[in-house]
């Protein structure tokens, strides 16, 4: 019984963890089919960025505040990822628009440059994020089941990341604007929306949640050059699955995900756990092509 | 008059790959046995290049599984090789691992002919498995591309995973002979040097043929607009999966060349970093033409060779670069600046690359079926 | 389209001669190891004055993490050996290759730098697959290969020296130790590739031989970055110590959710053989602190020879940077080559074998001394446990240094191993 | 030469469902060898997914299509109902832009399909006739070298309905042939279609009347996915259902228009 909650909490755990990582390539390939292989990369420079604040504050503040640098490093993460997404669209993705392969060429090439900036600058080893003190321990639960406070923590991270994409993406004006840009360009743009404002705010967002993903990531895994790399196929799994171009789509994915992943290591091993998942994916696709929540259009295309 | 100027042009092509071939055929003269060795690898790269051209720059299916296929023809002789040189005995990882006993499968692996048919058959009847679900589904362009990673990590995870079947991510090697001749001699390497050189010409001649054939004009206007062959009355899937298995029939034909010249294969040769790379090489020398793609083939991997020593950390960045402009600005590649001067100058980029931003996508509509 | 025929047979001609160009200049020997700019158009190993020597590790890719700081102590030993005169009164150049962690392109720059730049000898590799595939070329060529990394045994190359640990120098030991000091339920948990593999199957048929009881075993793909359900199961198993075989990046992972979990060091022994020095920095002291490992040397460790290389390192690379096992075991190889060719009187293969058989030298990590037999070195086995400030706290030794015995022939439980 | 009387192609109670709204309802059409037809109505009529019906592009939800009397073609793909001898010509030109407007002739000229057939197929001078005189047919013969995508949009029409004729079908199906055509072009196609119409069965979809008028023969109009009025244009002028639906809307600017 124990084991059973444990594990159903661990499915939940790692689906919040793919949640988070494909929730901004579920905004850049789901709305903009932009394939950005960059994604991982960005989720490691959210990582850096955390480094980073962590070392500000280690360095120039009392050792009283350290704990706070936490709080502080996901805007950091989030605004870092942003500025290099607004970058790299407006220098490379904009030229990119409707070629979806050659996109994910492209972007395949800027990650690498990515990568092998971030061993110039931080060198190839890994480097070390000290989680915040609040954050170690966990919650007791029927006497002996520890839910560690990091994972609950991601949970909420990625519950509260989801409410505010959608308000801001159904409830504001300019999530509005995107809308209309992604769903009719023309027409927006005849409306007078500035559809190249929209494109690079719209790929510069998905970009930020990357950053977010890889501060949160500190908190359980690695931070190094290649972090992006164990992400990347993952988190594209998780959009195809969910049906492109649907949020809840992406997270009924990555909960599929997530849960069969748990489910089939505990059976198996973690080799053969990861393979049966994407046999299963593959599966799935054969039969439903589109994913799991499909958007119904007339167009074949 | 317009034929004879045809026919010369013809002549100084046909020339001009005549003297290609013999360059090719002449080099173990000038090469030192390195060189050579390093010049018959990257042959090899260039065969699996113009597979590779094949489903992406003619047919517009974009792969990065290909590394699976060349991987597995590279097992096949590996597995044959290693059996050779253990001599009848168990291979040596096996033996770490715990196996007492030849897997059946591997057993075929014995005879060199059924080695060789297996490298061939093992890539296209997976090719073709995969093909006919995807393409019959009409699962296509990101999707049928992001499936072929799927296939990539299952590939390579089983691979690493069953160590005892497959020598895990050491791979297969520790060769010695080839039919009794020993792969160290000098001998042994310039002629498989020479036999990389022909299959690389036999499947040139056979590219070209396939492109210049009814079935190219096909294949090139299911790239330029599926739905629409549909409606001529051709079946899409059936020409991308049958081009989707000559094309990984051929990565696994350049991938037992590739072992017989290195001596290891390994899981990680068949990864989706690889995979990727082989696409690069396409990409940088041009998609849409044979020479361009295995000349990228060869050029790139010299170019790796060469300055990676120099710049190990410089390379990456360089090679991002050129993936980065090649796609952007070269959708042609190298081969594309060399043509670009014909008669409509300006229309040397296809359409869906001309132009930028946001005009693209209203472009994009033109070719494909309308909404209904 | 006729035009275009003409410009492709246009960039054919070029491309061709450059290609042709490009390997034929390349070809002469004057202008090999373009990134070495001191040496001269010396064509020997030992040429006018000065001796070539490879250096063949990862500089870019997923494995340059761990190879670049063997790579630093490589270049500090043959920098300190030409301060005091070189060897044979000639200077070590040392030609760098980037094996890129690539395991076809090792065998390829090992294939150039013997028979194209005709070093001496190479000092490379880390991983064993690595090793696997430059072995063939050593043999074939018949170079010399210094490999600087404990691994899993069960080969004895002529053709390669092997400073790092043997199985029976790291891991039976320690195991012996554990079911001796901290209980004897074992979990096995490794990352999923050839050492972990050998080295559980070694583990398990010790167990039975010495009263350990086998809690469990568990393989993780390379890079996996989950280890929530791993430890559920080991939570369930309840053993006494988990013998983490893990690589790399894994072991962040592990550790950090381990101590999540509500697992600290007092709860379980865990003793790690692929976390030293360098690693701990990546992992962060906090989830570390109190883990074991096995090595046979640390910072720490309380030598003469030991004193000076950790200061010479840090002054040349920097104070934050730490020495570690392999670092330790690549300086140690430049040295052992060096006194071999100094023995043998010239640099020919077969004379350094020779002269290297039962040499001996102070190594950092103590008296260390070549096993004729098996090419391995002999070395002495420490267990340490992770200090606060990142450094390990050796809390046993082997006392001498133990033969190293890579088929494990001294074993008589080993027997279905051995083959 | 054809015998009149013929359906070639019979549609019965076809519905069409997306997600609910049922664009077409209970529509019925029959179609004489040899006929031409015009199908007209207001935007959203189910003009052009009656179309798509009968090419296999979409699946009716329910009724049958049948065509020659006996071969049912909703249970087929889009690559046999076009083998059987259904042509499509979709609204915005659908050519492969990126192979030469000889090559576009040449894929779509009628031939076995299979991949075998298509690998060993060689260039007969026959064939060669064929495609020269259908390059001719369609005012392109200079032009045979040149990159279909570098065509003006007329142009890329002719092509595409060149290459219709090129697969030789019994039944075309035509989606607003002459939108976006300048007067001179459309006049032009108006001769292609007479043309065309002399061999086989023919439906057009059409908004300009004036461009319909031409053609002395039967209209179908469809409102809101349903049959309204069947006959000549004179009748259906005069029907007052159809000038409530469509033509009153329509009879003001169509007046301005014809007077301009």
């Amino acid at each position: 019984m124990e084991l059973f909650i444990l594990q159903l909490f661990n499915g939940l755990s790692i689906s919040s963890i793919l949640l988070l990582v494909a929730l901004g390539l579920a905004i850049t390939f789901g709305l903009m089919k932009v394939i950005n292989m960059a994604h991982g990369e960005l989720i490691m420079i959210g990582a850096y960025a955390t480094y980073l604040t962590q070392n500000l504050f280690l360095d120039y503040m009392p050792a009283s505040m350290f704990n706070w640098y936490f709080v502080l490093a996901i805007p950091v993460s989030f605004a870092i990822a942003f500025a290099i997404g607004l970058v790299l669209e407006m220098g490379l993705i904009r030229f990119l628009y409707g070629r979806p392969l050659d996109s994910l060429l492209a972007t395949w090439g800027v990650g690498l440059v990515l990568q092998q900036l971030a061993r110039t600058i931080f060198g190839a080893p890994n480097v070390a994020v000290k989680s915040p003190a609040w954050l170690d321990g966990g919650m007791q639960i029927f006497g002996g089941t520890l839910l560690p406070y990091k994972r609950l923590f991601i949970i909420a991270l990625v519950i509260a990341c989801l409410v505010a994409m959608y308000v801001y993406i159904y409830r504001s004006l300019e999530g509005r604007r995107m809308r209309a840009v992604m769903q009719n360009r023309e027409m927006a743009a005849c409306l007078g929306v500035s559809t190249r404002r929209v494109d690079a705010m719209t790929f510069a967002i998905g970009s930020g949640i990357a950053g977010i993903a890889g501060c949160a990531l500190t908190l359980l895994g690695p931070i190094g050059p290649s972090l992006g790399t164990y992400y990347i196929v993952d988190a594209f799994m998780v959009v195809v699955l969910g049906g492109v171009g649907k949020l809840v789509g992406t997270v009924l994915g990555a909960t599929g995900i997530g849960m069969f992943n748990t489910l089939f290591e505990y059976w198996t091993n973690a080799s053969l756990g990861k393979v049966l998942v994407f046999v299963c994916i593959v599966a799935f696709l054969q039969w439903k092509p589109s994913g799991l929540v499909a958007m119904r259009t007339r167009s074949l295309d | 008059m317009q034929l004879t100027r045809i026919t010369g042009n013809r002549l100084w092509i046909l020339g001009a790959y005549l003297v290609a071939a013999a360059a090719l055929f002449s080099a173990p003269l000038v090469f030192s046995d390195f060189r050579l060795n390093l010049l018959a690898k990257f042959l090899a790269f260039a065969i699996v290049a113009l597979g590779l051209d094949l489903i992406w720059g003619y047919t517009g299916i974009l792969s990065l599984g290909h590394g699976i296929f060349f991987g597995l023809g590279a097992y096949a002789m590996a597995m044959y090789l290693k059996l050779e040189a253990s001599g009848g005995k168990l291979p040596d990882f096996m033996g770490w691992s715990g196996l007492k006993e030849l897997p059946l499968f591997w057993m075929p692996f014995e005879n060199f002919g059924a080695a060789v048919a297996l490298g061939i058959l093992i890539p296209a009847l997976l090719a073709l498995g995969l093909g006919y679900f995807t393409f019959r589904n009409r699962i296509r362009g990101v999707y049928f591309t992001i499936l072929t990673q799927a296939l990539v990590i299952i590939t390579t995870t089983l691979l690493v995973g069953q160590q005892a079947f497959t020598g895990g991510t050491n791979g297969v090697t520790g060769y010695s002979t080839l039919l009794g001749y020993s792969l160290a001699s000098p001998e042994t390497k310039r002629v498989l040097y020479w036999v990389t050189v022909a299959v690389l010409i036999g499947i040139f001649i056979l590219c070209r043929y396939l492109t210049g054939s009814r079935f190219g004009k096909v294949l090139r206007a299911i790239r330029d607009g599926e739905n629409r062959v549909r409606f001529i009355g051709y079946n899409p899937a059936v020409y991308q999966m049958v081009i989707f298995t000559v094309s990984a029939a051929i990565a696994g034909i350049a991938g037992m060349l590739f072992v017989l010249h290195v001596g290891i294969i390994s899981p990680s040769m068949l990864g989706i970093v690889p995979s990727i790379e082989m696409v690069l090489w396409v990409a940088i020398g041009g998609r849409g033409t044979l020479i361009g793609a295995a000349l990228g083939a060869i050029l790139m991997n010299w170019a790796k060779s060469e300055f990676s020593t120099a710049y190990p950390e410089g390379w990456l960045f360089f090679m991002g670069a050129m993936f980065v402009i090649a796609v952007v600005f070269l959708p042609k590649g190298v081969a594309g600046l060399f043509q670009w001067r014909g008669k409509d100058r300006k229309k040397w980029l296809p359409a869906w690359a001309r132009g930028s931003g946001g005009k693209l996508r209203t472009g994009e509509k033109e070719g494909s079926v309308p909404q209904g | 389209m006729r035009k275009g025929l003409f410009y492709q047979f246009a960039l054919l001609i070029v491309a061709v001669s450059m290609v042709l160009a490009g390997c034929g200049a390349n070809n002469e020997p004057a202008s090999s190891g373009t990134n070495a700019p001191q040496e001269s158009s010396a064509s020997g190993g030992s040429d006018n004055g000065e001796i070539k020597v490879g250096i063949l590790h990862s500089q870019s890719g997923t494995m340059a993490i761990s190879e670049t700081s063997v790579i630093d102590a490589e270049m500090m030993a043959i920098e300190e050996i030409n301060a005091a005169g070189g060897v044979l009164g000639k200077k070590i150049v040392p030609v760098l290759e980037d094996g890129a962690s690539d395991w076809p392109t090792f065998a390829e720059k090992a294939r150039k730098l013997i028979s194209e730049d005709k070093v001496a000898t190479v000092f490379g590799g880390w991983t064993s697959a690595s090793r696997k595939a430059m072995l063939p070329v050593f043999e074939e060529l018949n170079g010399l290969l210094w490999y600087p990394v404990q691994y899993e045994g069960l080969e004895a190359s002529p053709n390669i020296f092997y400073t790092g640990a043997t199985t029976n120098q790291q891991i039976v030991p320690s195991v012996t130790w554990l079911l001796e000091n901290r209980g004897k339920k074992v979990y096995l948990l490794g990352s999923d590739y050839v050492f972990p593999r050998t080295a559980n199957l070694i583990i398990k048929e010790q167990l039975k031989a010495e009263g350990g009881e086998l809690a469990g075993e568990e393989y993780t793909p390379l890079g996996h970055t989950d280890y929530s359900t791993i430890i559920s199961k080991i939570k369930a198993a309840d053993p006494d110590i988990v013998y983490n075989t893990l690589n790399g990046d894994s072991n962040v992972a592990f550790f950090k959710q381990l101590k999540d979990a509500g697992i600290t060091a007092e709860d379980m022994t865990t003793l790690s053989v692929s976390v030293a020095e360098e690693e701990i920095r990546g992992i962060g002291v906090d989830v570390l602190a109190g883990h074991l490992a096995a090595w046979n040397y640390y910072q720490t460790t309380d030598t003469p020879t030991n004193a000076k290389f950790v200061e010479s390192y840090k002054a040349k690379y920097g104070a934050d940077r730490v020495t570690a096992d392999p670092i330790e075991a690549g300086y140690t190889a430049v040295y052992l080559w060096a006194a071999a060719v100094e023995k043998a009187g010239s640099t020919d293969v077969a004379a350094v074998k020779e002269a290297a058989k039962e040499l001996e030298w102070d190594a950092p990590s103590g008296k260390v001394k070549i096993d004729g037999e098996t090419q391995h070195i002999y070395k002495t086995v420490r267990i340490g446990e992770v200090q606060a400030d990142g450094q390990f706290k050796e809390l046993w030794n082997s006392g001498e240094a133990v033969k190293p015995d890579p088929f494990l022939k001294g074993y008589e439980w080993a027997a279905s191993i051995q083959q | 030469m054809a015998n009149k009387g013929a359906a070639i192609l019979e549609c019965e109670d076809v519905t069409v469902e997306f997600d609910g709204f049922k664009a077409v309802q209970g529509m019925n059409l029959q179609l004489q060898k040899g006929e031409l037809r015009f199908l007209i109505g207001p935007n959203g009529a189910g003009k052009t997914t009656m179309l798509d019906v009968i090419c296999g592009k979409v699946r009716p939800s329910a009724g049958s299509v049948t065509f020659g009397g006996k071969v049912d073609i909703t249970r087929k793909h889009e690559h046999q109902i076009a083998e059987l001898g259904i042509g499509r010509k979709f609204q915005a030109p659908s050519i492969f832009k990126d192979m030469t407007v000889m090559e576009n002739l040449e894929i779509a000229m009628r031939q076995k399909r299979s991949v075998m057939a298509t690998l060993f197929a060689r260039m007969n001078s026959e064939d060669e006739g064929r495609l020269n005189g259908q390059l001719s047919m369609i005012g392109l013969s200079s032009k045979g070298s040149w990159r279909a995508g570098g065509l003006s949009h007329g142009e890329k029409q002719w092509l595409e309905i060149g290459m219709m004729l090129m697969q030789e079908p019994e039944v075309l199906l035509l989606d607003e042939p002459v939108a976006g055509m300048t007067d001179k072009e459309t006049d032009k196609t108006g001769e292609l279609l007479h043309e065309i119409a002399r061999a086989r069965s023919v439906v057009v979809v059409e908004h300009d009347m004036e461009f319909v008028r031409n053609f002395a023969s039967k209209v179908t109009v469809m409102h809101e996915g349903k049959l309204l009025k069947e006959g000549s244009m004179e009748e259906v002028q005069g029907d007052d259902r159809v000038a409530e639906v469509y033509l009153g809307r329509r009879r003001e600017e169509h007046a301005s228009r014809s007077t301009a």
